[in-house]
């Protein structure tokens, strides 16, 4: 007799269906299915690129999804220009590093005031549409279950992680304990130099909005009118 | 600039006439018990909201909004000033229809897979706990420069409440769990994001990852995750995955959107660490903080927050020289693991440019580290997790910027 | 009688239809950050709202509200369900006319009578701490017999949160008050009925008393004082002065109205007690509680609160056979002084009935007392301070009635 | 210097006289006046009757404020009715110990809806009207700050008031420490007879609403239907 009798009962194997949909990186739980670049593009052009722009460029309403990428990147596994300071953003296609990723996101949450309306052969097909905007596959490319093993050892960014840092919790990856930051807690005469290097210029001052209007009445200090120069 | 109607005591020579001519509430009848049978702020409050931060985010249902740390005291978060983090907007989600279901990535994994309604949940053993909660892109806009004005932005995706649920392990137990080959946990939301989040398992063994359904003694609140949230103490807010639906146990870490393509912290070199989920220790001076401006000279009570992911906070200290010389600030009790913990120093201002800043350690001895020192290891595009030693300067005039250091 | 809609599973075959067809909520775009910019409850939890007693009170302005107990988790208290106690009705004060004023009854008890603004109180030093305030008329209603259904109303005169403000010791030095002397401080109100009571000085200095104008994290709410009002740990409600006006001190306590005509407790044989004012010992259980229907048999946790005027909690022991044996409730942390405790039990219902009833032990030793315990002393017509055991009597029918035994 | 410079100032004369209006037991704080019983009527029908009713029985919105003392009472100084179960409420003058208390009380709350709006002597008169109802004073009195001190030894209930109890958190009266109640933790096979003595009865079931709406609509409960009768 369990402890707490009543409590809970077992899921049916269709509720398990209708609700685990997560595909991992080693794509367990990626269903069988297929759907070529070109459908992709249709179903693209109809149902993302509103939002995400013909070719993923778009920075209306989210960063680019698509840029960055380079055949030599598809060769290495690394994204080049994230050592870039000057290329703008950093597109989806650029951090990546998993394709299951794209896949599991696209099918939970897009089209983003639609999720979960798309069939499983869209998501193939849109993901390779996707891929194929970043020359990651080829035109007349079908991504399915058999072959997205072989795309993810195209994924421009799929050697650009790592785990060897101790902010995991757990012991299963990372290096736990081990504090990559190591500061002192000096008191007196410390070496800092307590010079200004940074802060808001005078013309961004009212950026945020009246910060008068965002301080309590009372108290010991009011909010600063930044509708007025400062002095 | 200078301060907006700061209210000084008209003192005629006999004396104040808010006190020698009655105030109206002194000489009638007020307003009755219940008027409000869930009440409000004081209308003299209003300026005490949360708020997105304009152009930070594109649309406003993946978006944010700010806690104002700023005119906030001690260490609960009122729930209705509590900060925002959406990525496909808030439900108001009926709670006799929520489901949670407990399964494996396979069968082998677990017994039984498990569903349970909001009424059973809520008859399990439960546990409340005091724990904040912080975004891991918390501070982000700051990594290379000063971007925003306030703590409210700064510092404000950022909350602490005492939160009531269920423990984990409760859960699993009743499914079965086999411990030894699940050490991962998938957390899945009920929203359209239906927002994704691998969890180690060490968090569920140790009891203290929770499914919560109440937040300061009410249950959460639809923006934040009602009727059902996941509770990871220490762990970034992202993890504490709302409208809880589905919990699944595995042997391998799930790669999701948001720890694959955000919540990756990009380092000098171009490789990103993924995975990066414990909040480190931190702090931040609230009371004076940016955007204010000091009345007057003399007395002031520097006030500010501390917290760990790690564990308790040990010890803050204070400089109002920009980091030359520091003094030990007094810890507010009760100091609470993985909570937030309020410090306070009393301060002479002398009317001279000063420049306050909070440095933390907690219980493990990590100490907070000062931008140049966090950026000496990280660079300045990680993004994510900037827990750097905050600045403010307070100029001659009173009012307070947000600088940082050379 | 019997459970309003209950949500049962609806469980076809194949599964639950709340899983096989997919909420609305996970195929949408929900609703923006701050589309709020200070946040409410969820809709469906309207039903939790602070009530007044029908009958108990011929005004509503001289009234009361309780808090709903039955539905809180947690120790902290939702300002907006937090109980009020009025005598003239509430007020919404505007804070930069507010002043508190000390003096002393006569010149020589203190160097010199100041006043102070707002701006300035919230310069000082501060602490933030956990308190309950319980009024002393709590569960007044009970001391003869069962008069009402629910633990709202036999126990909701009783909130609980963090509040912030300054040491009262701080402003008398200010003042330099004679502390050999002034052994008594008389608290005032800034409403019609300019409340006062007595405080003892001991608790001055002690450094437990102090102004506050912070609660959970924002101001007071204007129900509960806003923008000042006096904290008297573990003592009654009505000792902590709203709208705190003005401070005296004095060699004599001051024979307030609600010291002299209430909150006096009449003992068997006419005497009145006078300057009763700490609130000793006492719990009761939340979950289950009377005016509930438990929905099935089987494991329960009960929940409940326990609290003392003079310290911490020790222990809490629970029965469910109306007091021939009992075990000892977990206690949550953090365990605080003067602060609510929350405590829990598991307990497997077998269908029959079952009276369940908690018994709180404070650090000093003090038992809380049953019914017939405190009658033998104090008789049943005090009205205040009553902190009897309570007893919930659940049917076999699921219903919980409020019961006392013989 | 203070420790705290520029923060508080010290009252004026003006200020001091405008809020310290508290009158204590001694009647420290009472300013002189005077006000005759007869003046005292007349500010009472026209000022409180309203709500007290005329010879201050009202029970309309608060309890009575004079009846239930006895000419016995004012020689002993202790109210015999508090101890007669059978008597209805216990009124204002039952219960007062100090004169003073309702000097202050009325000249800082009352009337209800329009408090601190009486003349000194005018709360002298009222003052003196209900003591006068309550047979303390004559019909021909004139309470004054010279002669109050006379009335409170007359005071039906001047006795009945003790500190002598462990509820004080201080040391200036009563006895800290000594709690009245002393029970005792038993845990097993205890005394207790767990017979219900009092219940609520079935016509009381809904007095204050239904409960049904008075608890969460999820949880281990519901709120219980009072519109129906139990079971
Ligand atoms: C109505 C606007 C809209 C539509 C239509 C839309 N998206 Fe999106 N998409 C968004 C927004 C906004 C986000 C960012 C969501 C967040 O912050 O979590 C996003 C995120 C994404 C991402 C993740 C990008 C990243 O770097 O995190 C992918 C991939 C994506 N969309 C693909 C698609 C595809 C494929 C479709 C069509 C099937 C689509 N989107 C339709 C608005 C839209
Ligand atoms: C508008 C209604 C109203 C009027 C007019 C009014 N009162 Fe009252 N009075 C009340 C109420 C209500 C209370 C109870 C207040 C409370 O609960 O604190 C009260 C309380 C009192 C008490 C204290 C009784 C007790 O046992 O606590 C006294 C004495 C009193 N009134 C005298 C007066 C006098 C004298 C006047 C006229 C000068 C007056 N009242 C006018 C409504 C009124
Ligand atoms: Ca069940
Ligand atoms: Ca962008
Ligand atoms: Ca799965
Ligand atoms: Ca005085
Ligand atoms: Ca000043
Ligand atoms: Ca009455
Ligand atoms: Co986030
Ligand atoms: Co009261």
């Amino acid at each position: 007799q369990p402890p707490y009798p009543g409590i809970g009962r077992t899921a049916t194997p269709a509720e398990l269906k209708a609700w685990d949909i997560d595909v991992r990186p080693d794509f367990k739980g990626l269903p069988k299915g297929a759907g070529p670049v070109s459908q992709g593009q249709d179903v693209w052009e109809a149902r993302c690129a509103a939002c995400h722009g013909t070719f993923g460029e778009s920075n209306e309403v989210f960063s680019p999804l698509v840029g960055g990428t380079t055949a030599e990147d598809i060769k290495t596994g690394r994204v080049a220009r994230l050592n870039d300071r000057t290329f703008p953003g950093r597109t989806t296609l650029m951090k990546v590093s998993t394709v299951s990723t794209l896949w599991d996101y696209i099918n939970r949450a897009m089209p983003w005031n639609a999720p979960k309306s798309l069939k499983t052969d869209e998501v193939y097909a849109v993901t390779a549409y996707l891929l194929n905007l970043g020359g990651i596959v080829p035109d007349d490319f079908t991504l399915s279950d058999a072959n997205i093993a072989d795309v993810q050892k195209r994924l421009p960014n799929r050697n650009g992680v790592t785990t060897a840092h101790a902010m995991w919790p757990g012991k299963g990856m990372g290096k736990a304990g081990d504090f990559d930051v190591k500061a002192k807690a000096c008191m007196h005469d410390c070496e800092a130099e307590p010079k200004v290097a940074s802060l808001l210029p005078d013309f961004a001052r009212n950026n945020n909005g009246n910060l008068a209007a965002q301080q309590r009445l009372v108290g010991p200090q009011r909010g600063v009118d930044t509708t007025r120069p400062p002095g | 600039g200078g301060a907006a109607g700061a209210a000084v005591a008209q003192t005629a020579a006999d004396g104040d006439p808010n006190i020698l001519n009655l105030p109206e509430h002194s000489k009638g009848l007020g307003q009755p018990v219940a008027a409000e049978g869930y009440g409000k702020p004081s209308k003299f409050e209003t300026n005490v909201q949360r708020r997105p931060s304009p152009g930070l985010t594109q649309t406003a249902q993946a978006s944010v909004s700010f806690a104002p740390l700023q005119s906030l005291f001690g260490i609960v978060t009122p729930s209705g000033l509590h900060f925002e983090r959406h990525h496909q907007g808030w439900w108001d989600i009926d709670p006799s229809k929520h489901r949670l279901m407990v399964n494996g990535s396979d069968a082998a994994l677990l017994k039984r897979p498990l569903v349970f309604t909001m009424d059973e949940l809520m008859r399990l053993p439960s546990v409340s706990r005091f724990h904040f909660i912080e975004c891991g892109a918390n501070t982000g806009m700051e990594w290379g420069n000063v971007a925003v004005p306030t703590c409210q932005y700064t510092h404000g995706m950022l909350s602490c409440s005492e939160f009531t649920g269920v423990p984990l392990r409760v859960l699993f137990d009743l499914c079965g769990v086999d411990y030894k080959r699940a050490r991962y946990v998938l957390a899945e939301g009920a929203d359209g994001s239906s927002m994704t989040r691998t969890v180690p398992m060490e968090l569920v063994e140790s009891g203290e990852v929770f499914v919560a359904y109440g937040q300061n003694g009410e249950m959460l609140r639809p923006e934040q995750g009602y009727p059902l949230r996941l509770v990871v103490p220490g762990v970034q807010g992202v993890s504490w995955v709302k409208y809880l639906r589905r919990l699944e146990v595995g042997d391998q870490p799930y790669g999701t959107k948001d720890e694959t393509i955000h919540y990756i912290d990009l380092m000098p070199g171009g490789l990103h660490r993924q995975y990066t989920s414990t909040q480190e220790c931190k702090s931040v001076v609230t009371t004076p903080s940016g955007g204010q401006v000091l009345l007057d000279k003399g007395y002031y009570q520097i006030s500010g927050l501390a917290w760990s992911g790690r564990g308790k906070v040990r010890r803050v200290d204070l400089t109002t020289d920009g980091g030359r010389n520091w003094r030990t600030a007094r810890l507010q009790d009760p100091v609470m693991s993985k909570c937030l913990t309020r410090f306070t120093l009393d301060w002479q201002w002398d009317g001279k440019p000063a420049i306050i800043q909070s440095r933390a350690t907690d219980e493990t001895g990590y100490v907070q580290p000062g931008t140049r020192q966090l950026r000496a290891v990280r660079g300045t595009r990680s993004i994510y997790h900037n827990n750097a030693i905050q600045s403010w300067l307070v100029e001659e005039s009173g009012e307070v910027r947000n600088v940082q250091l050379a």
